[in-house]
C-alpha cells in the first residue's frame, strides 16, 4: 500500500482512524463471542467473521446511513460496520430480551431496520433476491439510495444468486453485489465446487461488471466500494464486487477444521487485515502505539458493557414465543 | 358457468363482472389509491397468462413489470421491496411453481417479522393461479394452499366468488402481513355481481354461502360451487345443508365452524386438494377437537385421492370431487 | 439421553449404537452390498453436519461426493440419476432447506412415475435431519415432512430409534420408490439396540412402542420418547397409555391406528410440527371419519403452534410439545 | 452453407435426406397437432416447435440410440428426432391408453425411457438438473454414452439452470447444454430479461465452453454437436451449445401474438430451416423435385397412420387414474 492510495481516497486521519475503530470492534466482539459461547451465554450455532473484517468495514465506510444492507449466517461484521449497536447485538446472542430481535433471532437473525440493516439470514444466498427487491423499491421511489448485498463465495453456486443478480441487472437496479471469497462453504473448499476461479467471472453471465480486490485490504475494499457505489448512485447497474480473504477461524464455533490444508491459515494469518492496516497507519504515523493502546482499551471496554448489558437484561417472556407472528391485525391460531 | 349472487344482506348498487375482472378491478384501484403498490411476475404486462393484468401496464407505467422466468428472485424481490415499505404484487403464474420459491415464502416471507422481533411489517402479496385447468396435466394443476397453513408468518385466502375476491384481494392490499392470494384457475370465467362502490371484505371471516339446518360443507375456493349444487339437489329430497365457505385458511374462522356444525351436528369437508395432511383434515381435526360433543356422525372428508393429476380428460375428472360425490357424502351422513 | 430398547419378541444378537451411526451403518452396508448407491450432498464427504456419513467417502471412493450448496441440482441430479438405474443418497443438511428443492422434490421426483405412465422406477432417497436443534432458530429447527405427506408420489419415514432407522433405511435402499427420509436432529445422540445381523423394517408399519388400555398416543420421530416418558408417568397414577409410533407417514399405517383407537377409545395426537395441516390434523382426521364410532372423548392434538421456532432458550422450549402437556393431554381425555 | 461442409461432416447422401425426413416429420406432426387442437383431439396446452425443427434434428442425428436426452414443455421436436413414434405420441396428445405415458403425461410430459428420451418437463429448465443426474450416472458407471439437454433461452434466468450446469462442470459430466434460443419466454422477449446476447456467454461462469450456432441450419448444428459429444466422450466434461433460432408459432395454441413486433416472424420465415436445407440438398442435387413429392407424401401418411393410432385408441380405464404412483410395492390411500 503506498501514499498515493491513502491520497486518492481523500480519507482525513479520523476517517482512518475510524476504519480501524471498526476492525478491532468486530475482532474484539468476535472474539469474545466465541469465549461466551463457550461458556454456553451466547447460544446456538455462530459463525465468525475472523480475519475477514476488512471487508465489511471497507464496504460500509462508503455507504451513507440511509443506504442499506443484506447480510448472512457469519454478518456480525456487516452490522457492526453498518452501525449496530453492540450491546443489542451481544443481548441477541444471548437470547435476551433487550437484543435486537428480542431474543427471538439470534445470530442468523440479527437485523436493524432503523440503521438499514435488513437482517441476517440463515440460508445461503438468501439475502441475494432480498437486496434485489430493496433496490427495486429504492428504484420505484426514484432515491439515490443504494444496497449492498454480501454473500459468500459458496452462495454464489445457488439458484437465488444466479436469479437476484439477473433481476436486478435487467433493471440496472443501485445493488452492490460483494461476495467474500473466504475459500470455504462450512467443510468444503471452493474450489472443489466451482470451476472459475473468482466468482466476479461470473458478472459477465448478467452483463455486469465484476471486479476482485484484496478482501484483507480495507482500503483497497474501501476504495473499490466507493467507485461502484458512485456508480450504483448514477443509475449505472449493479455491480459484483468480490474480496478475496480467507476464513480463519472454523465454520462455526466447534469446528474442529480436520480438513484445513496444514500452513494455509498461518499463511494467511501473516496476512490479518487489522495487523497490515495497523501497521500502515504507524508507517504514516496516524497511528501511534499510543493511541493504538488507548483505542484497543476503549474497544474492549465497549464490548465488556456490551456483555454485562447482555448479562444484566433479562430473557424474553414465554408470552413473545406467541408475538409478532403477525401485526396486531392478527393473532396466531393456538388450537 | 353459473353466476353468484351478493351476499345476502348487502344493499348497494352492483355490477357484473367476471373473478378475473374482479382481481383486475382489485388491482387497478388500489394502485390508483396507494402509489407503494407495484406488480411484478412473468408476462404481466402484457395481460398476465390468464388475463387477470390486462390494462394495468398502461395504467401504471413502471409499475407492472414482465420478470425473467425467476420465481425466486420474484418473491425475494418482493420481500425486500416490502421491507422498505412498499407493497409489492407478485404473481407465481401457476400454482404447483410455488415449489420454485417456496424458501422465499416460507424461511424469508413467512418468518422475517417473527425472527426479527417484530421490527417490520411486510405488506406483500403473492397472487397465485392455481388448482385444475383443463388437462394441464401433472405440473399444471395442484393446488397447495395446505402447504401455507403449515408455514407460520403467511395469511392464505383462496375466495369463491367475483365479490370475494375482490373484496378480498383490496382487503390484503390495504393491510401488513404478507398474503397468499389463491386465484382458482377454472373460477376465473364465473360472474358475479360485485359492488359499483368500494369495499372490502376481510381476511379470516366464513362465509354462508348457503343457509341449512342438517349437515355442515366446509369448503372454500372452486368447489363451493360445486357444493352450492349439491345442496340444491339435495333440497329437493329434503335435506338441508349449509354451505359455509372459509374463504380464506389462515386465520381460519373457527367460530364460524364451531357454530355451524353446533347446529348442524353433522360435517362434510370438501376440498380440490389431495386428502393427506390437507387443509381440510385440518379443518376435520379441528371439529373433532372441539366440537365433538355435538356431533352425530363421522367427520366426512371428500378430497382428491394423492396422486399427480392425470391429463386424459376422464381420469381428470375422476380425482376431484364432484357435485355428486358431495350429494354421496351427505347422504351417508344421514 | 435415554436408550430404546429392540421391540418386543426380536430376539437375536444387539449391539448398541447410536442413531447417527444407525444411519451409518446402514448406507456402508447397503453401499457394500450394492454398487449403485451413491451419495450426494454438501460436506458428506467429511463427514456431513450430522456425522452421519463418517468414513464413507473413504471406504467407497468416487461413491460420496460432496456438492456445491445447490440443493436443486442435488435433488434433480438424483432424479436423473435414479432414471438410469443407480440409487442415490442425497442429503438435504437441514429440513428447512427442502424449500430450496420443493420443485425437484415435489413435481419431478413425487410424479416421474405416474406422469410417465409408469416407466420407470424411482429408487432414490433423500435423507433430512430434521426439526428442532438447540437454539438454532426460526431457518434451521422446522420439520416438514407433513408437507410431503401433501406431496403425491413421495414415501415418507419418520424412524424414533436407531433400530428403526437402520431397518427403515435400508429398506428404503432397497425400494423402488422416492424416499423423503426424516432423521430427528435431537435423536442422532440417542443410543439403542440394533440387531448384529442384517435387518430391515418395512416402511408403512407402525409399532406399538408401549401397549396400553385406556389412550393411545400416536406420533413419531422426536416425539415418541416423550410420550414414552408421559406413559411411564401416568402409569403411577394408574392410566395405561398406549404409544402408537407411525414410524412413516407415506404409507400411514390405518389399520393399526384403527386397532389401537378401537380397543382405547382415546387419541392424542403428538408431533413436533406446527399444528396447521399437519400430518397429526391427517391422523386426527382420519380416525374422525372412520373411527368415530369407537371414541369415547374428542380427539386430543398437542403440537406446535404456528410461529416460526425462536432462538432464545425458554421460548423454543416453550413452542414444541412437551412431556407434561403430554401427561396433562391424556388426563384431560379421561 | 458450402461444398465443403458436407465434406468434413462426412454424411452419405441417404444420411442426409434422414436429416430432411425428420425435419418433414417433425414439421408435419406439429402442424397436424395444431390442427387436430383446433378440433378438440388433441388435449390441454400445447407448445409448437415450428421452425425450431433443425435444432433437435441436428443434435441427434449426432447422438447414439443409448444416449440420453432431456426436453421441455416443447418437447415434440427432441422426441421424434430422438425416436420416439409419431402414433405413440399422438395418442398421448389425445389423451389415449396406447400413448407413451398411458394417457396420463400429455405434451408436457412425454417420455420414452426405452429409446433414451427421458421426459418432456412442465416446468421451466426443470430437465437440467435431471440431465445433471444422468451425466452422473453415466460417469458412475463408467460408460461413455452423453446426455443433452435442450432448453430454452430463458430457461437459462431460472436456478436450476445456474446449479444443474454448474454441478456438471464440477464433475465433467458427460451433458451438452443445448440452449434453443428463440426470443421468446411465453409473451416476453428474451432481451428484456437478460442483458447478455448469448446465453453461451454464461457458460463461462462454470469454467465450461460455450458456442453459438445457427440453430435455423441443420448441418451446422449436427456439426457443432458432433464435435461437442466427441469431447464429451472423450471425458473432457459439459459444454453449452447455444442455437439462435425464432418462435414462428405462439407460445402454446391459442396465442394470438399481440407482442410480436410486426414484420419480424416474416422476416425469420425466410431463414426457415427446413426451407433452406431443401434448398441444399437440391443444389447439391440430393434432393430431387420428385424425391422431395414422395418424402413428403410418406411423412404425411406416417402422420396420418398416427392420427389414425390415437384416434381408434381407447381412453384409459378410469382405475388408471391411481395406478403408478407407486410401484406396486405400495398402494395409494384412498381415505
Ligand atoms: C440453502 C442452504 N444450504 C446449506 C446451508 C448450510 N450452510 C450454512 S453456511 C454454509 C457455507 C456457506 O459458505 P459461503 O457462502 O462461502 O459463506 P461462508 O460461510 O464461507 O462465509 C452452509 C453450507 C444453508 N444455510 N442454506
Ligand atoms: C418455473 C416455471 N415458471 C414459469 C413457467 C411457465 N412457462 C412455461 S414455458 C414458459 C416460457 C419458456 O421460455 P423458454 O425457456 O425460452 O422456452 P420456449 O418456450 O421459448 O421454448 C413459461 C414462462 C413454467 N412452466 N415453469
Ligand atoms: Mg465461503
Ligand atoms: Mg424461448
Amino acid at each position: 500500500m503506498t501514499q498515493p492510495i491513502q491520497d486518492s481516497l481523500g480519507l482525513t486521519g479520523d476517517q482512518l482512524l475510524e476504519l480501524y475503530r471498526q476492525l478491532l470492534t468486530i475482532r474484539a466482539f468476535e472474539e469474545r463471542v466465541k469465549y461466551e459461547s463457550s461458556l454456553g451465554n451466547v447460544l446456538g450455532p455462530t459463525h465468525l467473521y475472523i480475519g475477514e473484517e476488512a471487508i465489511a468495514v471497507g464496504v460500509c465506510a462508503a455507504l451513507r446511513p440511509d443506504d442499506y444492507i443484506t447480510s448472512t449466517h457469519r454478518g456480525h461484521g456487516h452490522a457492526l460496520a453498518k452501525g449496530c449497536r453492540p450491546d443489542r447485538m451481544m443481548a441477541e446472542l444471548f437470547g435476551r430480551e433487550t437484543g435486537y430481535c428480542r431474543g427471538k433471532g439470534g445470530s442468523q437473525h440479527i437485523a436493524d431496520f432503523s440503521a438499514g440493516m435488513l437482517g441476517a439470514n440463515g440460508i445461503v444466498a438468501g439475502g441475494i433476491p432480498i437486496a434485489t427487491g430493496a433496490g427495486l423499491a429504492i428504484q420505484l421511489k426514484q432515491s439515490d439510495q443504494v444496497v449492498i448485498s454480501f454473500f459468500g463465495e459458496s452462495a454464489s453456486n445457488r439458484g437465488p444468486f444466479h436469479e437476484g443478480i439477473n433481476l436486478a441487472a435487467v433493471w440496472r437496479l443501485p445493488v452492490l453485489f460483494v461476495c467474500e471469497f473466504n475459500h470455504f462453504g462450512q467443510y468444503t473448499y471452493a474450489r472443489q465446487v466451482m470451476r472459475v476461479e473468482n466468482v466476479a467471472d461470473r458478472a459477465a453471465a448478467y452483463g455486469i461488471p465484476g471486479l476482485v480486490v484484496d478482501g484483507n485490504d480495507v482500503l483497497a475494499v474501501y476504495q473499490a466500494a466507493r467507485e461502484a457505489i458512485a456508480r450504483l448512485r448514477a443509475g449505472d447497474g449493479p455491480m459484483l464486487l468480490e474480496c478475496k480473504t480467507y476464513r480463519l477461524e472454523g465454520h462455526n464455533i466447534g469446528d474442529e477444521l480436520y480438513y484445513r490444508t496444514p500452513g494455509e491459515a498461518e499463511a494467511w494469518r501473516l496476512k490479518d487485515p487489522i495487523d497490515r492496516y495497523s501497521a500502515w497507519l504507524k508507517d504514516r504515523e496516524v497511528l501511534s502505539e499510543a493511541l493504538e493502546a488507548v483505542t484497543q482499551a476503549r474497544v474492549q471496554a465497549e464490548i465488556d458493557s456490551a456483555v454485562a448489558f447482555a448479562q444484566a437484561s433479562p430473557f424474553p417472556p414465554v408470552e413473545a414465543a406467541l408475538q409478532d407472528v403477525f401485526s396486531a391485525d392478527y393473532a396466531v391460531r393456538l388450537s | 358457468m353459473m353466476a353468484t349472487p351478493m351476499p345476502a344482506g348487502v344493499q348497494m348498487e352492483t355490477r357484473r363482472i367476471t373473478f378475473r375482472d374482479a382481481v383486475r378491478e382489485a388491482l387497478q384501484e388500489e394502485m390508483q389509491r396507494d402509489p407503494t403498490i407495484f406488480v411484478i411476475g412473468e408476462c404481466v404486462e402484457l395481460r398476465s397468462a390468464w388475463r387477470t393484468t390486462r390494462d394495468l401496464s398502461v395504467l401504471f407505467p413502471g409499475r407492472v413489470r414482465d420478470t425473467p422466468i425467476s420465481e425466486s428472485a420474484i418473491v425475494g424481490a418482493a420481500v425486500g421491496a416490502a421491507m422498505l415499505g412498499m407493497r409489492p404484487v407478485a404473481e407465481i403464474m401457476v400454482g404447483d411453481f410455488v415449489t420454485t420459491c417456496m424458501d422465499e415464502l416460507v424461511n424469508q416471507a413467512g418468518k422475517a417479522r417473527y425472527m426479527f422481533g417484530g421490527q417490520i411489517d411486510l405488506p406483500l402479496v403473492v397472487r397465485i393461479p392455481t388448482g385444475l385447468a383443463k388437462n394441464a396435466a401433472a405440473q399444471h394443476s395442484q393446488t397447495l394452499e395446505s402447504w401455507f397453513m403449515h408455514a407460520p408468518g403467511l395469511l392464505v385466502a383462496a375466495p369463491s366468488t367475483p365479490y370475494d375476491c375482490k373484496g378480498m384481494l383490496k382487503a390484503a392490499l390495504r393491510g401488513r402481513d404478507p398474503v397468499l392470494f389463491f386465484e382458482y384457475k377454472m373460477l376465473y370465467a364465473l360472474q358475479g355481481d360485485v359492488p359499483a362502490d368500494d369495499y372490502t371484505v376481510p381476511l379470516g371471516v366464513a362465509d354462508v354461502k348457503r343457509a341449512g339446518r342438517d349437515v355442515t360443507v366446509l369448503c372454500w375456493g372452486s368447489v363451493v360451487h360445486k357444493a352450492l349444487a349439491a345442496a340444491v339437489a339435495l333440497e329437493a329430497d329434503g335435506v338441508s345443508v349449509e354451505v359455509l365457505d372459509l374463504r380464506s385458511l389462515v386465520p381460519l374462522d373457527t367460530p364460524a365452524i364451531q357454530r355451524s356444525v353446533e347446529r348442524t351436528h353433522r360435517a362434510v369437508v370438501v376440498e380440490e386438494a389431495c386428502r393427506p395432511a390437507s387443509a381440510g383434515a385440518d379443518i376435520a381435526a379441528w371439529i373433532a377437537e372441539h366440537v365433538f360433543y355435538s356431533l352425530d356422525a363421522p367427520i366426512k372428508r371428500l378430497a382428491a385421492p394423492p396422486v399427480p393429476k392425470p391429463f386424459s380428460t376422464p381420469l381428470e375428472q375422476a380425482v376431484v370431487p364432484q357435485t355428486d360425490d358431495i350429494v354421496r357424502a351427505v347422504r351417508e351422513l344421514l
